[in-house]
Protein backbone atom coordinates (compact mmCIF):
# COMPACT_ATOMS: atom_id res chain seq x y z
CA UNK A 1 0.00 0.00 0.00
CA UNK A 2 1.57 3.78 -1.14
CA UNK A 3 1.83 5.99 1.57
CA UNK A 4 3.33 9.32 1.51
CA UNK A 5 6.78 9.63 3.70
CA UNK A 6 8.14 12.77 6.39
CA UNK A 7 10.62 12.10 8.15
CA UNK A 8 14.10 13.17 9.98
CA UNK A 9 15.87 10.44 10.76
CA UNK A 10 19.41 9.98 12.23
CA UNK A 11 20.76 6.83 11.15
CA UNK A 12 21.72 6.14 6.95
CA UNK A 13 19.64 6.93 3.87
CA UNK A 14 19.71 4.40 1.61
CA UNK A 15 19.01 5.53 -2.09
CA UNK A 16 16.02 2.94 -2.58
CA UNK A 17 14.27 4.07 0.65
CA UNK A 18 11.39 5.69 -0.06
CA UNK A 19 10.78 3.59 -4.21
CA UNK A 20 8.56 0.59 -2.25
CA UNK A 21 6.78 2.96 0.27
CA UNK A 22 5.55 5.61 -2.54
CA UNK A 23 4.68 3.02 -5.45
CA UNK A 24 0.96 2.15 -6.35
CA UNK A 25 -0.11 0.16 -9.23
CA UNK A 26 -1.67 2.61 -10.99
CA UNK A 27 1.88 4.69 -11.08
CA UNK A 28 3.84 4.97 -13.96
CA UNK A 29 6.82 7.16 -12.71
CA UNK A 30 8.67 7.76 -9.62
CA UNK A 31 11.31 10.09 -9.62
CA UNK A 32 13.57 10.18 -6.47
CA UNK A 33 16.05 13.27 -5.95
CA UNK A 34 18.86 12.53 -3.20
CA UNK A 35 20.55 15.40 -1.98
CA UNK A 36 23.96 13.81 -1.30
CA UNK A 37 27.23 15.30 0.66
CA UNK A 38 29.99 16.91 -1.49
CA UNK A 39 33.77 16.64 -1.32
CA UNK A 40 33.75 20.52 -1.39
CA UNK A 41 31.96 23.62 -1.26
CA UNK A 42 33.70 25.97 -4.41
CA UNK A 43 36.72 24.39 -4.27
CA UNK A 44 37.50 24.24 -0.27
CA UNK A 45 37.86 20.73 0.98
CA UNK A 46 34.59 19.58 3.21
CA UNK A 47 35.77 17.12 5.54
CA UNK A 48 31.58 16.00 6.82
CA UNK A 49 28.67 18.34 7.62
CA UNK A 50 26.55 18.05 10.60
CA UNK A 51 22.94 18.54 10.12
CA UNK A 52 20.62 20.01 13.26
CA UNK A 53 16.81 19.91 12.24
CA UNK A 54 13.99 21.44 14.35
CA UNK A 55 12.15 17.91 14.12
CA UNK A 56 8.49 18.22 14.66
CA UNK A 57 8.32 21.69 12.88
CA UNK A 58 10.89 20.03 10.16
CA UNK A 59 8.67 16.98 9.52
CA UNK A 60 5.36 19.23 9.46
CA UNK A 61 6.59 21.79 7.13
CA UNK A 62 7.65 18.63 4.97
CA UNK A 63 4.18 17.94 4.20
CA UNK A 64 3.11 20.86 3.77
CA UNK A 65 5.07 20.91 1.15
CA UNK A 66 3.74 17.34 0.21
CA UNK A 67 0.11 18.54 0.42
CA UNK A 68 1.14 21.50 -1.88
CA UNK A 69 2.99 19.05 -4.47
CA UNK A 70 -0.20 17.31 -4.71
CA UNK A 71 -2.20 20.49 -5.09
CA UNK A 72 -0.13 21.55 -8.05
CA UNK A 73 0.31 18.18 -10.07
CA UNK A 74 -1.55 15.08 -10.64
CA UNK A 75 0.51 12.80 -7.76
CA UNK A 76 0.12 9.64 -5.79
CA UNK A 77 2.83 9.64 -2.97
CA UNK A 78 5.63 12.17 -1.55
CA UNK A 79 8.48 10.50 0.77
CA UNK A 80 10.94 12.99 2.16
CA UNK A 81 13.24 12.07 4.36
CA UNK A 82 16.12 14.40 5.93
CA UNK A 83 18.96 12.77 8.11
CA UNK A 84 20.62 14.90 11.01
CA UNK A 85 24.00 14.26 12.60
CA UNK A 86 27.46 14.00 11.34
CA UNK A 87 27.48 13.00 7.58
CA UNK A 88 29.99 11.48 5.51
CA UNK A 89 31.16 12.30 1.74
CA UNK A 90 29.20 10.40 -0.24
CA UNK A 91 26.14 9.92 2.40
CA UNK A 92 22.51 10.68 1.41
CA UNK A 93 21.58 14.01 3.70
CA UNK A 94 18.06 14.45 1.53
CA UNK A 95 15.99 11.91 -0.68
CA UNK A 96 12.48 13.08 -1.87
CA UNK A 97 10.51 10.45 -3.86
CA UNK A 98 7.12 11.01 -5.99
CA UNK A 99 5.30 8.69 -7.72
CA UNK A 100 2.72 9.82 -10.61
CA UNK A 101 0.68 8.38 -13.16
CA UNK A 102 2.54 10.17 -16.12
CA UNK A 103 6.00 11.30 -15.66
CA UNK A 104 6.00 15.35 -15.87
CA UNK A 105 3.93 15.46 -12.89
CA UNK A 106 6.66 13.38 -10.79
CA UNK A 107 9.56 15.08 -12.19
CA UNK A 108 8.32 18.88 -11.72
CA UNK A 109 7.15 18.38 -8.32
CA UNK A 110 10.41 16.48 -7.29
CA UNK A 111 12.02 19.32 -8.43
CA UNK A 112 9.81 21.86 -6.95
CA UNK A 113 9.83 19.88 -3.50
CA UNK A 114 13.65 19.78 -2.80
CA UNK A 115 13.67 23.95 -3.74
CA UNK A 116 10.61 24.29 -1.17
CA UNK A 117 12.42 22.18 1.39
CA UNK A 118 15.11 24.24 1.30
CA UNK A 119 13.38 27.63 1.80
CA UNK A 120 10.99 26.56 4.09
CA UNK A 121 11.80 23.38 6.25
CA UNK A 122 13.73 24.20 9.44
CA UNK A 123 16.94 22.32 8.84
CA UNK A 124 20.70 23.56 9.45
CA UNK A 125 23.83 22.67 8.03
CA UNK A 126 27.07 22.91 9.30
CA UNK A 127 30.26 22.95 7.02
CA UNK A 128 33.85 21.46 9.01
CA UNK A 129 36.33 21.71 6.51
CA UNK A 130 39.54 20.01 5.78
CA UNK A 131 41.25 23.09 6.89
CA UNK A 132 39.76 22.60 10.38
CA UNK A 133 37.68 25.96 9.72
CA UNK A 134 33.31 24.96 10.23
CA UNK A 135 30.62 27.44 10.20
CA UNK A 136 26.79 26.95 10.03
CA UNK A 137 25.83 27.55 6.76
CA UNK A 138 22.90 30.46 5.96
CA UNK A 139 20.31 30.25 3.34
CA UNK A 140 18.79 32.81 1.78
CA UNK A 141 16.64 34.91 4.29
CA UNK A 142 14.81 36.38 1.75
CA UNK A 143 13.62 33.00 -0.14
CA UNK A 144 10.78 32.60 3.18
CA UNK A 145 9.44 35.72 1.84
CA UNK A 146 6.78 33.65 0.43
CA UNK A 147 6.51 30.87 3.45
CA UNK B 1 -9.03 58.60 53.04
CA UNK B 2 -7.26 55.15 52.86
CA UNK B 3 -6.65 54.51 49.17
CA UNK B 4 -5.43 50.82 48.30
CA UNK B 5 -4.32 50.21 44.87
CA UNK B 6 -3.60 46.27 43.80
CA UNK B 7 -1.47 46.02 40.95
CA UNK B 8 -2.02 42.45 39.30
CA UNK B 9 0.14 41.24 36.41
CA UNK B 10 -0.36 38.39 34.48
CA UNK B 11 2.39 36.83 33.89
CA UNK B 12 2.84 34.03 30.65
CA UNK B 13 5.39 30.94 30.80
CA UNK B 14 6.66 29.84 27.51
CA UNK B 15 9.29 27.50 26.12
CA UNK B 16 11.83 29.02 23.59
CA UNK B 17 14.20 27.19 21.41
CA UNK B 18 17.20 28.06 19.82
CA UNK B 19 18.97 26.14 17.13
CA UNK B 20 22.26 26.45 14.47
CA UNK B 21 24.06 29.04 14.89
CA UNK B 22 21.41 30.81 17.26
CA UNK B 23 22.08 28.21 19.85
CA UNK B 24 25.64 28.78 19.51
CA UNK B 25 25.18 32.04 20.32
CA UNK B 26 22.66 31.74 22.79
CA UNK B 27 24.85 28.88 24.34
CA UNK B 28 21.16 26.47 24.76
CA UNK B 29 18.96 24.79 22.86
CA UNK B 30 15.83 25.73 25.05
CA UNK B 31 14.81 27.68 27.66
CA UNK B 32 11.79 28.32 29.83
CA UNK B 33 10.94 32.16 29.89
CA UNK B 34 8.46 34.30 31.63
CA UNK B 35 6.90 37.06 29.91
CA UNK B 36 4.14 39.50 30.75
CA UNK B 37 0.91 39.20 29.68
CA UNK B 38 0.19 40.17 26.05
CA UNK B 39 4.02 40.30 25.09
CA UNK B 40 5.02 39.94 21.24
CA UNK B 41 7.62 38.15 19.45
CA UNK B 42 9.23 41.91 19.45
CA UNK B 43 8.72 41.62 23.06
CA UNK B 44 10.63 38.22 23.48
CA UNK B 45 13.58 39.56 21.27
CA UNK B 46 13.90 42.88 23.28
CA UNK B 47 14.06 40.84 26.26
CA UNK B 48 16.72 38.06 24.86
CA UNK B 49 18.78 41.03 23.64
CA UNK B 50 18.89 42.74 27.24
CA UNK B 51 20.72 39.53 28.20
CA UNK B 52 23.14 39.29 25.44
CA UNK B 53 23.87 42.30 22.89
CA UNK B 54 24.89 40.33 20.32
CA UNK B 55 21.31 38.58 19.58
CA UNK B 56 20.18 42.19 18.85
CA UNK B 57 22.79 42.00 15.55
CA UNK B 58 21.59 38.26 15.12
CA UNK B 59 17.80 38.95 15.61
CA UNK B 60 16.96 40.47 11.97
CA UNK B 61 17.90 37.50 10.44
CA UNK B 62 16.31 35.06 12.40
CA UNK B 63 12.52 33.64 11.34
CA UNK B 64 10.05 33.06 14.17
CA UNK B 65 7.97 30.46 15.02
CA UNK B 66 5.40 29.45 17.54
CA UNK B 67 4.04 26.31 17.73
CA UNK B 68 5.63 25.28 15.25
CA UNK B 69 4.11 28.14 12.42
CA UNK B 70 6.05 30.92 11.08
CA UNK B 71 4.80 34.19 12.72
CA UNK B 72 5.14 37.97 12.25
CA UNK B 73 7.41 39.97 14.66
CA UNK B 74 3.71 41.46 15.80
CA UNK B 75 2.63 37.97 17.01
CA UNK B 76 0.81 37.78 20.58
CA UNK B 77 2.13 35.55 22.33
CA UNK B 78 0.20 32.91 24.59
CA UNK B 79 0.68 30.54 27.72
CA UNK B 80 2.92 27.60 27.37
CA UNK B 81 3.22 28.52 23.72
CA UNK B 82 6.80 27.14 21.55
CA UNK B 83 8.37 29.85 20.09
CA UNK B 84 11.79 28.90 18.25
CA UNK B 85 13.90 31.43 16.68
CA UNK B 86 15.14 30.20 12.93
CA UNK B 87 17.96 30.94 11.21
CA UNK B 88 17.91 31.49 7.74
CA UNK B 89 17.55 27.90 6.78
CA UNK B 90 20.13 25.75 4.74
CA UNK B 91 19.05 21.56 4.70
CA UNK B 92 18.89 19.53 1.72
CA UNK C 1 34.53 5.31 -9.37
CA UNK C 2 31.57 6.95 -11.14
CA UNK C 3 30.89 6.38 -14.98
CA UNK C 4 28.24 6.01 -17.63
CA UNK C 5 26.34 3.20 -18.32
CA UNK C 6 23.80 2.70 -21.31
CA UNK C 7 22.20 -0.75 -21.70
CA UNK C 8 19.14 -2.33 -22.68
CA UNK C 9 18.67 -5.43 -20.75
CA UNK C 10 16.44 -8.38 -20.32
CA UNK C 11 16.68 -9.27 -16.58
CA UNK C 12 15.01 -7.27 -13.41
CA UNK C 13 16.23 -3.34 -12.89
CA UNK C 14 16.59 -2.19 -9.62
CA UNK C 15 15.24 1.12 -8.47
CA UNK C 16 18.85 1.48 -7.11
CA UNK C 17 20.78 -0.01 -9.82
CA UNK C 18 22.29 3.31 -11.25
CA UNK C 19 22.89 4.91 -8.00
CA UNK C 20 26.45 4.15 -7.00
CA UNK C 21 27.79 3.86 -10.13
CA UNK C 22 26.83 7.43 -11.32
CA UNK C 23 27.86 9.33 -8.15
CA UNK C 24 30.76 10.45 -7.55
CA UNK C 25 32.88 12.62 -3.87
CA UNK C 26 32.17 15.71 -6.28
CA UNK C 27 28.56 15.03 -6.51
CA UNK C 28 25.84 17.02 -4.33
CA UNK C 29 23.03 15.98 -6.13
CA UNK C 30 21.90 12.29 -7.98
CA UNK C 31 18.55 12.21 -9.63
CA UNK C 32 16.56 9.49 -10.63
CA UNK C 33 13.86 8.91 -13.03
CA UNK C 34 11.94 4.80 -12.87
CA UNK C 35 9.58 4.45 -15.51
CA UNK C 36 7.43 1.69 -14.41
CA UNK C 37 4.50 -0.82 -15.64
CA UNK C 38 1.24 1.02 -15.22
CA UNK C 39 -2.20 -1.06 -14.21
CA UNK C 40 -3.77 0.30 -17.11
CA UNK C 41 -3.94 3.03 -19.90
CA UNK C 42 -6.77 5.90 -20.00
CA UNK C 43 -9.10 3.17 -17.77
CA UNK C 44 -8.38 0.21 -20.09
CA UNK C 45 -6.82 -2.47 -17.63
CA UNK C 46 -3.02 -3.42 -18.66
CA UNK C 47 -2.30 -7.24 -18.06
CA UNK C 48 1.33 -6.97 -19.01
CA UNK C 49 3.87 -5.40 -21.99
CA UNK C 50 6.11 -6.24 -24.01
CA UNK C 51 8.73 -4.52 -25.32
CA UNK C 52 11.06 -4.58 -28.23
CA UNK C 53 14.21 -2.96 -28.96
CA UNK C 54 16.74 -2.46 -32.13
CA UNK C 55 19.69 -3.38 -28.89
CA UNK C 56 22.43 -2.21 -30.58
CA UNK C 57 21.22 1.65 -32.08
CA UNK C 58 18.92 1.84 -29.21
CA UNK C 59 22.22 1.64 -26.46
CA UNK C 60 23.90 4.23 -29.03
CA UNK C 61 20.72 6.68 -29.09
CA UNK C 62 21.11 6.72 -25.44
CA UNK C 63 24.90 7.49 -25.24
CA UNK C 64 23.65 10.47 -27.52
CA UNK C 65 21.43 11.17 -25.44
CA UNK C 66 23.80 10.90 -21.91
CA UNK C 67 26.57 13.33 -24.47
CA UNK C 68 23.55 15.90 -25.24
CA UNK C 69 22.85 16.51 -21.66
CA UNK C 70 26.63 16.52 -20.55
CA UNK C 71 26.96 19.83 -23.60
CA UNK C 72 23.81 21.48 -22.02
CA UNK C 73 23.90 21.10 -18.25
CA UNK C 74 26.91 20.98 -15.75
CA UNK C 75 26.44 17.05 -14.66
CA UNK C 76 28.94 14.25 -14.23
CA UNK C 77 27.61 10.99 -14.95
CA UNK C 78 24.81 9.66 -16.58
CA UNK C 79 22.95 5.79 -16.77
CA UNK C 80 20.51 4.80 -18.46
CA UNK C 81 18.80 1.19 -18.41
CA UNK C 82 15.84 -0.17 -20.06
CA UNK C 83 14.59 -3.50 -20.15
CA UNK C 84 13.11 -5.49 -23.09
CA UNK C 85 10.68 -8.51 -23.06
CA UNK C 86 7.59 -9.03 -20.63
CA UNK C 87 7.24 -7.12 -17.98
CA UNK C 88 4.31 -7.17 -15.19
CA UNK C 89 2.62 -4.13 -13.82
CA UNK C 90 5.38 -2.33 -11.12
CA UNK C 91 8.20 -3.11 -12.83
CA UNK C 92 11.01 -0.93 -14.14
CA UNK C 93 11.13 -0.39 -17.83
CA UNK C 94 13.45 2.34 -17.83
CA UNK C 95 15.90 3.73 -15.18
CA UNK C 96 17.54 7.27 -15.48
CA UNK C 97 20.38 8.26 -12.99
CA UNK C 98 22.54 11.32 -13.52
CA UNK C 99 24.51 13.33 -10.94
CA UNK C 100 26.14 16.64 -10.77
CA UNK C 101 27.39 18.44 -8.03
CA UNK C 102 24.59 20.96 -7.99
CA UNK C 103 20.61 19.83 -7.50
CA UNK C 104 19.24 22.25 -10.62
CA UNK C 105 21.37 20.31 -13.42
CA UNK C 106 20.52 16.58 -12.34
CA UNK C 107 16.71 17.73 -12.04
CA UNK C 108 16.81 19.09 -15.25
CA UNK C 109 18.68 17.00 -17.17
CA UNK C 110 16.92 14.19 -16.13
CA UNK C 111 13.81 15.49 -17.14
CA UNK C 112 15.37 16.11 -20.80
CA UNK C 113 16.80 12.28 -20.85
CA UNK C 114 13.27 10.91 -20.42
CA UNK C 115 11.68 12.86 -22.96
CA UNK C 116 14.19 12.42 -25.75
CA UNK C 117 14.45 8.56 -24.83
CA UNK C 118 10.61 8.71 -25.66
CA UNK C 119 11.48 10.68 -28.90
CA UNK C 120 14.97 8.96 -30.51
CA UNK C 121 15.93 5.60 -28.76
CA UNK C 122 14.18 2.24 -30.92
CA UNK C 123 12.09 0.82 -28.76
CA UNK C 124 8.43 -0.06 -28.65
CA UNK C 125 6.01 -1.43 -26.24
CA UNK C 126 3.38 -4.22 -26.60
CA UNK C 127 0.54 -3.56 -24.66
CA UNK C 128 -1.72 -6.46 -23.81
CA UNK C 129 -4.85 -6.11 -22.08
CA UNK C 130 -6.90 -7.57 -19.53
CA UNK C 131 -9.53 -7.93 -22.18
CA UNK C 132 -7.60 -9.58 -24.00
CA UNK C 133 -6.57 -7.06 -26.76
CA UNK C 134 -3.47 -6.29 -27.71
CA UNK C 135 -1.02 -3.32 -29.59
CA UNK C 136 2.14 -1.84 -30.44
CA UNK C 137 1.79 1.31 -29.50
CA UNK C 138 2.98 4.12 -31.55
CA UNK C 139 4.50 7.32 -30.34
CA UNK C 140 4.27 10.73 -31.99
CA UNK C 141 6.03 10.29 -35.07
CA UNK C 142 6.64 14.10 -35.22
CA UNK C 143 8.61 13.64 -32.09
CA UNK C 144 11.52 12.73 -34.78
CA UNK C 145 11.83 15.82 -36.61
CA UNK C 146 14.27 16.89 -34.72
CA UNK C 147 17.02 13.87 -34.37
CA UNK D 1 30.81 -5.29 -88.01
CA UNK D 2 30.48 -6.87 -85.08
CA UNK D 3 29.39 -4.85 -82.14
CA UNK D 4 29.99 -6.06 -78.55
CA UNK D 5 27.70 -4.44 -75.65
CA UNK D 6 28.49 -5.52 -72.45
CA UNK D 7 26.13 -4.69 -69.53
CA UNK D 8 27.94 -4.18 -66.71
CA UNK D 9 25.42 -4.16 -63.58
CA UNK D 10 27.08 -4.16 -59.65
CA UNK D 11 24.91 -5.56 -56.91
CA UNK D 12 24.96 -4.65 -53.65
CA UNK D 13 24.02 -6.64 -50.65
CA UNK D 14 22.48 -5.40 -47.58
CA UNK D 15 20.62 -6.56 -44.30
CA UNK D 16 17.42 -4.96 -43.71
CA UNK D 17 15.65 -5.20 -40.23
CA UNK D 18 12.45 -4.81 -39.18
CA UNK D 19 10.57 -3.98 -35.63
CA UNK D 20 7.35 -3.86 -34.11
CA UNK D 21 4.53 -3.34 -36.01
CA UNK D 22 7.00 -3.61 -38.71
CA UNK D 23 8.15 -6.63 -38.20
CA UNK D 24 4.70 -8.53 -37.50
CA UNK D 25 3.25 -6.66 -41.12
CA UNK D 26 7.03 -8.62 -42.84
CA UNK D 27 6.47 -11.61 -41.15
CA UNK D 28 10.52 -11.64 -40.05
CA UNK D 29 12.87 -9.55 -38.42
CA UNK D 30 15.26 -9.46 -40.66
CA UNK D 31 16.59 -10.41 -44.43
CA UNK D 32 19.53 -9.99 -46.29
CA UNK D 33 18.63 -8.23 -49.36
CA UNK D 34 20.16 -7.66 -53.06
CA UNK D 35 19.72 -4.29 -54.38
CA UNK D 36 20.95 -2.13 -57.82
CA UNK D 37 24.31 -0.35 -57.35
CA UNK D 38 22.89 3.43 -56.41
CA UNK D 39 19.78 2.49 -54.75
CA UNK D 40 18.34 4.80 -52.03
CA UNK D 41 16.29 3.96 -49.32
CA UNK D 42 13.35 5.14 -51.94
CA UNK D 43 14.15 2.60 -53.55
CA UNK D 44 14.17 -0.44 -51.17
CA UNK D 45 11.01 0.87 -50.15
CA UNK D 46 9.85 0.00 -53.58
CA UNK D 47 11.04 -3.21 -53.53
CA UNK D 48 9.83 -4.22 -50.37
CA UNK D 49 6.26 -2.66 -51.43
CA UNK D 50 6.24 -4.40 -54.17
CA UNK D 51 6.31 -7.58 -52.21
CA UNK D 52 3.95 -7.00 -49.81
CA UNK D 53 1.35 -4.02 -51.06
CA UNK D 54 0.53 -3.18 -47.25
CA UNK D 55 3.84 -2.00 -46.74
CA UNK D 56 3.24 1.32 -49.00
CA UNK D 57 0.48 1.88 -46.41
CA UNK D 58 3.21 1.63 -43.48
CA UNK D 59 5.97 3.25 -45.43
CA UNK D 60 5.60 6.55 -44.55
CA UNK D 61 5.46 6.14 -40.66
CA UNK D 62 8.55 4.59 -40.53
CA UNK D 63 11.77 6.37 -39.39
CA UNK D 64 14.80 4.42 -41.29
CA UNK D 65 18.41 4.33 -39.74
CA UNK D 66 21.47 2.56 -41.90
CA UNK D 67 24.63 1.43 -39.97
CA UNK D 68 22.27 2.78 -36.69
CA UNK D 69 21.88 6.32 -37.49
CA UNK D 70 18.71 7.87 -38.82
CA UNK D 71 18.92 8.88 -42.29
CA UNK D 72 16.95 10.20 -45.33
CA UNK D 73 14.92 8.68 -47.64
CA UNK D 74 17.38 10.06 -50.62
CA UNK D 75 20.27 8.46 -48.53
CA UNK D 76 22.64 6.05 -51.04
CA UNK D 77 23.03 2.56 -49.67
CA UNK D 78 25.82 0.59 -49.68
CA UNK D 79 27.52 -2.76 -49.89
CA UNK D 80 26.92 -4.17 -46.56
CA UNK D 81 25.00 -1.65 -45.15
CA UNK D 82 22.24 -2.62 -41.82
CA UNK D 83 19.10 -0.67 -42.86
CA UNK D 84 15.99 -0.63 -40.20
CA UNK D 85 12.83 0.29 -40.53
CA UNK D 86 11.91 2.01 -37.07
CA UNK D 87 8.09 2.74 -36.37
CA UNK D 88 7.28 5.86 -33.66
CA UNK D 89 8.98 4.47 -31.00
CA UNK D 90 6.99 3.99 -27.66
CA UNK D 91 9.92 3.34 -25.39
CA UNK D 92 10.26 4.28 -21.23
Amino acid sequence: MAADVYKIQDNEIKPDALYNAVLADSNGAVTTFAGVVRDNTKGRGTSYLVYDAYREMAEKKMREIGDEVKDKWEVDCVGILHRVGRLKIGEISVLIAISSPHRKASLEACHYAIDRLKQTVPIWKKEVWTDGGEAWIEGDPSALVSR
Amino acid sequence: MLVVSIYVEWKLNIKVLFFASCRDLVGTGEREMTLTDGATVTDLISELASEQARFTDMAPSLMVSVNRAYVERDAELQEGDEVAFIPPVSGG
